[in-house]
Order: structure tokens, then C-alpha cells, then sequence
């Protein structure tokens, strides 16, 4: 199962990546995409998710291919 | 509609170009919202900012406001640009407007366009001040 | 300020006029509301209409209208352009704007000039049917 | 005591003049002055007076030189 992380943002700054791949043989959550793509950082309390473009929560399962996005509160307009 | 733009833009233009499309003497009612850069935030001066977004989503979510908008009251249409990238004191940042045949609706959904856009689309502000960059951290709840 | 105009004026080119008498930076958000003339009322086609008003008293009540909104709101300008005489179809009658550093300000207030000038300003609309003439009775409360 | 009386829109229209003048010796109110004016017509339910071209109700007294104006609702915007 292969999975592509986005952080934008802080969290890009905090994690020092825009983007990542992982791959999994067992299913996970965005919270262990979270861990392994951060290189097991503390999430942020406020992070939002969002899997192929839609809010998800932090429990939401992943499927193979998904993309993954990581992103601090909003603060356009 | 809804736009991205890379470089300044007029919203006056914009509105004025954007409502030539629209049938004449069909709407009675245009709210709109300009959003615009100030040159000072939470006390502080700001010369500059950067705007970030997340292609792709962003664009998705600004056009699901809009059917949302045009599901819950009854206009002619609706119209979202903002900018990306850097931006400049006093440079236009956001657009939102609304057009129907009486007012209340082309209000209503104008606010709307503005609040869901604040509060879950995702971009995000980092500004230039005099003690160097920061994030903003949030937006505030329908009085930013 | 307040203006009456006795002949078409364009909206969108008068905000951006008066927009630059304002300090560049210093307002975060412009919310406006342009009336026009629809072609039909009530299940009826407009083909023309004439908006009397109360020389004197108009001027004067629009100006404690924008008063009241700088009281009520800290806004840094408002503006409200009226039409009066004959107006044609798609024609603008009316713009309310309102200028803050928040965007709460903003749109409280230009619903605020809006709202107080439908219910209260002396203005009065005669329009002309394929049945002829006839005065508009009342305007909604908010909703028209 | 000498007083100008206006009407506007459907109330000109109804007492068939837009200003007036009258004259009276005692006090009186919008309404006598409505009256006086219009030719002893009933005055529609819904008619707004001002003086001085300051809202005032039916019943507000006038004073000499005062400009009274009658109109129906408003409809402006």
C-alpha cells in the first residue's frame, strides 16, 4: 500500500518536507501516516486532514494511492 | 465562479466584467466583499505577506462554497477570486460576491462565500513584520 | 457621504473613485450593495419607472443614516449613492458601502445603510406596467 | 400662525397638489393640518408626516412658519 503525505504551512516548516511517500503492508490511519512520515513528531492539536482533497479526521483509514495533507487552521481571505 | 490569481487584481474590474455575463435586469440585488491587505495586523506592522495554498483542494473547495451558496438561496449567481502568492500592503486579497433578484439572499450568501472561505479553505497568511515572519495562526470567528 | 443622481451612474466605477480618498492599508474590508432595476415586480414587466423623493429631507436623512452606522460600527468611511427621476431597466438605483479594518463592521454596516433606507428614507417608486402606471405600495421587510 | 404643507407621490397625487399654505389662529396638530389642507379628505392609514422634515406622528403640534409633509410609505432602494 502506497501512500503520498503532504504538509503545507508550519507543518511543512516543522516537518522540513512538502512531501513524502510511504508504503504499508497493513492498513493505517492519517495519525500513523502522520508518525511515519514526520519521522514520529507530535501532531500539532489543531492539525487538519485531508484525504484526496476532503476534510477527513485523524482516525480515518487510508486506502492504496491515497493522497494525504496535513495542514495547519485555515487563514485565507 | 472562482478564480486564483498569482498577481494583483482590481475586484471593481473584476465585478464589472464579471456581471456583463449575467442577464440585464434579471438581478435587483449584488452584495459583494472586498478583502484587502492592511498594512498593520494584531498590532504590528506588516510589509508584506505570502499566501500558501494547496492546489488543486483549494480550487475544489472555493467552487463546493459556491454550490452550496446557490443550493441555499435563490441567486443568479456567485463569484470567489483570491490571490496567492506574495501581496503587498493595501493589494485586494479576496472577492466574494452574490447576485439574486432581492437582497436578503445576495447578502446572506455573500456572508456565506466569506465566513466558509475563512474558516475551511484551505490557505494560509504568513506576514512580514519588522521582528521577521510569522504565521498567522487563525482566523477569527466571523469578525476578522 | 451621500449623493443623489439624477441621471445613470455605474456603481462599481464610483467605489472606485471614492475608494481613493481613503488611507491605502488601512481598511481591511469593503462591503457593498448595489440595487438595480429588474425588469419585472411582482409577476409584472417594468418597462420604465420614476423614483420621487423629499428635496431637503432625503439628503438629510440619508446623512443621519450614515451617521448612526459610524456610531453604531468603527468604520473608517461609508458611502450611499441614490438615483432619482426616470430609470430605465438595469439601471443602478442605489449603493450602500461600508469600510472597516474587520469584515464584521463591514457587512453589519452596509446592511444597516441598506435596510434603513428601504424603510425610512423618503424615496417613492412609481413603475410603469404594460398596465399602466402604479406606485409601489411598501418595501419588505429585509427580504426584498 | 402660517404654515407650508407638502404632499408626495400617491398623497399628491390623491389631494391633487404638492404644497399648500394655511393659516390658523390656535395651535394644531399634523392631522388639522392635514385636513385643513387636503380639503377635509380622509388621510390613508398608512401616511407619513414629518416636520421640518423630521419624522413626527399624527398628533405632533405645529408652530408657526413649520413645513409639514405628508407621504405614503417609503419605497426607495
Amino acid at each position: 500500500m502506497n501512500i503520498t503525505v503532504k504538509f503545507f504551512a508550519s507543518l511543512r516548516e516543522q516537518t522540513g518536507k512538502s512531501d513524502a511517500s510511504i508504503s504499508y503492508a497493513e492498513p493505517i490511519s492519517v495519525l500513523d501516516a502522520w508518525k511515519q512520515a514526520s519521522g514520529m513528531q507530535s501532531m500539532p492539536e489543531n492539525t487538519l486532514c485531508a484525504i484526496n482533497m476532503e476534510y477527513v479526521n485523524h482516525s480515518t483509514l487510508l486506502s492504496d494511492g491515497d493522497e494525504v495533507a496535513f495542514f495547519p487552521p485555515v487563514t485565507g481571505g | 465562479m472562482i478564480e486564483l490569481r498569482t498577481t494583483e487584481f482590481d475586484p471593481l474590474d473584476e465585478l464589472a466584467i464579471y456581471q456583463k455575463r449575467l442577464a440585464a435586469g434579471k438581478y435587483g440585488a449584488c452584495c459583494n466583499f472586498i478583502g484587502s491587505m492592511r498594512d498593520f495586523n494584531e498590532g504590528d506592522e506588516v510589509s508584506k505577506m505570502t499566501l500558501e495554498h494547496y492546489p488543486g483542494m483549494t480550487e475544489k473547495f472555493l467552487q463546493t462554497i459556491c454550490d452550496e451558496a446557490n443550493e441555499k438561496w435563490p441567486l443568479l449567481d456567485c463569484l470567489i477570486i483570491h490571490r496567492t502568492g506574495d501581496i503587498n500592503p493595501n493589494d485586494s486579497i479576496v472577492l466574494t460576491a452574490a447576485w439574486s433578484a432581492h437582497r436578503d439572499a445576495s447578502f446572506a450568501a455573500c456572508r456565506y462565500l466569506i465566513e466558509e472561505l475563512k474558516h475551511r479553505a484551505p490557505f494560509w497568511k504568513k506576514e512580514n513584520t519588522g521582528q521577521g515572519e510569522r504565521w498567522v495562526s487563525e482566523n477569527t470567528k466571523a469578525e476578522d
